[in-house]
């Protein structure tokens, strides 16, 4: 069962149509999945309701099916950052659910295991809290937060082995994990893929069972949204 | 004379302990991480998927794989270690870490905090800071007093849509600092910046506390 | 004649399909290792943590770190990844294992399951038994047409206390193969095993099922 | 801030009181933290609640503390092969609570992730749902479970740097890694402490956050229960 494809388009054929849901990684611009993100905008394809952390900036990242009105419904933790994503939002042309992050990944997570509710103390009291059922435990009010399942999940990994394990690198892991397992199907682009036995089995970051399709996307010129360094001292 | 806002940063860094794992927010809060004591171990946590956040990095060190919540590049230490956003929120949703320092834009004298949607402005979203205030051990604020047309920004209750209700357990100012022992407790002003007297503070917050 | 163990194994093993992640159960279904279809790839799931179970060690390959879930001693393959056990039941609940194939003491013709109290006996618990009927995507059990005493064991309603409530998807016995296309239909008997009549099968079967 | 102790009664001074609960990672024998249940079984300490997937078999891991009757409750998956347990059990002295594995290995995690309650099809319309909340999700009946919390969580690792952070070996993963969320403190026996740095921060397995006590309980001579082998065919 091969399941490396040539190309982002090859790895999508089949899985897209108008209406469906998506779940993206990355964290800003940091760990998305470009490629597939590309071919999704040349599909096509519209009236996505996408689920990630963020909407991309401005022609970078999901920018770019915002640019191209693909999106009719974004559920993220945080927008800013995007000119096009705040006029759309203001006209009214751009639905957005705003989940606080870690309820974000939690409901992934938990669509991904089967976990169709779950209890959290996080957001009680605001307006998260408005029309969601509360319930009291050992005296503290928690409200219900509802597992999200998607009909596609994409994710950007850094290496994968043939069978579909793959590992992240750094900070670019951060929402790829709990995305990958909540679509029905995961397509991952890599930066390389590399021959069975190559990889730690201890060091799996996303075992292969979750990843059905797969293709290196590589090379990436990877954008990095605020560059903040230090100056050496002088020797 | 009130506090500057690295004094501000100080002034919250004396509360870091050792072996503290610790959650920094964007502003003034960053500026903890300068102020750490010398020989104490505290351990930054970064909730995009870090623990361990080193400095910015040099100029050809940088790497787009490494960023913190900000987005900004930073550096690793030898002892980080990464995860996925699950698992890094789970750390604080669970109560594992044991110190936050976020900014404000309200506090109510209940412990309310308001610091995600500015008024007049596009809502952005809260990002990590509900999951924050609604997980970590220890939450303590840092913000001016007053806003900069002078209202005060410790008071009865928040106007701003909130990020957490009766969360807050200590509230350092560039004029004072105030306090609570737990969330049943009215917040007491423990701590006056130099040369600002309890008179001014009083005179300048219309939140209720113990003096 | 009736299908012995490795037929039954064997029969169940048709099911499997090219690219599928299976958990076996003890006993029986283990069989169904031996019965992969050649040039078919498929991948084992041992719930204790583990996707790729290899065959049995050489004697000095022994490792008691690498146990299945059944806690015998196995090797890894080359394309194995080991996990904690809350990411193993998040696979199984979240329906990402295709399929399971397991033992069973009663199934009744609503697709109940009984197999984890046996009468009479301690109690040992039900292990990961529930987890996986009502978390994999399809469900085969592999029995004896009838027990030891004779008495039916795919019966109107299970007696003993059930594993899983409307799972079953299939039963391969020594006698006959019954399946329904999903959980709203009924059972129907589909295949005979060589020499074993229909009106046997609905002698020896309490159940209602289709043929 | 140094967080190795010389051995397993330092690590657990101050940490055990009567009547507490701990939670204990391991499957069957394998990855069990056999020094520190040395060491409480050593302590005196009685009226336990243990939460671990399995209790031991007769006299090894969670069975030496069932010899000396210091356990008055098991909440557990299976407890096959363990004959004292069972005359414990059927004479009433020991309390036991089943719980299907997944969903014990569920509210260890969601103990330790800060969630009191979550929603799962495992159990419904069996005994597990008898006393349980149910609730339709889209059609389909689910049961609550609460997230378990602990005084005390127990654990063996392979190795751990200075800091902390750890890496398990093979399937001595197993319930380690939730069973380490979910106590108040975590104490972690290991096989080595390496320095700061000689891991890959990549490839933790357990954030040094989670462990807040460890030693090396090394030289261990693991128990197998069924050793299952097959013969080499002659040259």
């Amino acid at each position: 069962m091969k399941k490396t494809f040539p190309d982002a388009a090859a790895a999508l054929e089949g899985l897209l149509f108008d209406g469906m849901t998506i779940c993206a990684g990355g964290f800003g611009l940091c760990g998305i999945p470009e490629r597939l993100i590309d071919a999704i905008r040349d599909s096509g394809v519209k009236g996505l309701t996408v689920v990630s952390n963020n909407a991309g900036i401005d022609n970078e990242g999901l920018g770019k099916l915002l640019r191209t009105r693909q999106i009719a419904k974004m559920i993220s933790s945080y927008v800013g950052e995007n000119k096009e994503f705040e006029r759309q939002y203001l006209a009214g042309e751009l639905q957005v659910e705003f989940c606080p992050q870690g309820t974000l990944a939690e409901r992934c997570r938990a669509g991904g295991a089967g976990i169709p509710g779950f209890y959290t103390k996080t957001g009680v009291g605001t307006q998260v809290a408005e029309g969601k059922e509360e319930k009291v435990f050992d005296g503290e009010t928690y409200i219900l937060e509802r597992g999200i399942r998607a009909d596609l999940s994409i994710i950007k990994g850094w290496k994968a082995d043939e069978a579909g394990n793959l590992v992240f690198r750094k900070t670019a892991r951060n929402f790829n994990q709990p995305m990958a397992t909540a679509g029905k199907v995961c397509v991952a682009e890599v930066e390389e893929i590399v021959p069975i036995g190559s990889l730690d089995p201890d060091g799996i970051h996303l075992p292969s069972i979750y990843v059905k399709r797969m293709i290196v996307g590589a090379p990436y010129e990877k954008k990095i949204e605020f560059r903040t360094v230090r100056t050496r001292e002088a020797a | 004379m009130a506090w500057d806002r690295n004094q501000m940063a100080a002034r919250a860094a004396k509360e870091l302990r050792d072996g503290y794992y610790v959650n920094l927010g964007i502003g003034i809060p960053t500026l903890v991480a300068n102020n750490i004591p010398e020989g104490m171990e505290v351990t930054l946590q970064s909730e995009n998927g870090m623990l361990g956040i080193g400095p910015f990095p040099y100029d050809d060190e940088v790497d787009p794989d490494l960023i913190n919540a900000g987005k900004q590049t930073i550096s690793e230490l030898a002892s980080s270690s990464y995860f996925g956003s699950e698992q890094s929120f789970a750390m604080i949703r669970g109560g594992h870490i044991d110190l936050t320092v976020l900014g404000a834009m309200e506090v109510s004298q209940d412990g309310d905090i308001a610091n995600w949607m500015i008024p007049g402005k596009m809502v952005k979203g809260m990002g990590g800071a509900m999951d924050l205030v609604a997980g970590v051990k220890k939450i303590i604020v840092v913000m001016e007093h007053n806003s900069k047309s002078g209202d005060p920004k410790f008071i009865p209750e928040c106007l701003l849509p909130l990020t957490g209700k009766n969360v807050v357990d200590m509230i350092v100012t560039d004029l004072a600092v105030f306090q609570r022992p737990d969330h049943q407790s009215p917040f007491r002003l423990i701590e006056l910046a130099p040369g600002v007297s309890a008179e001014e503070v009083a005179q300048k917050t219309t939140a209720r506390y113990e003096s």
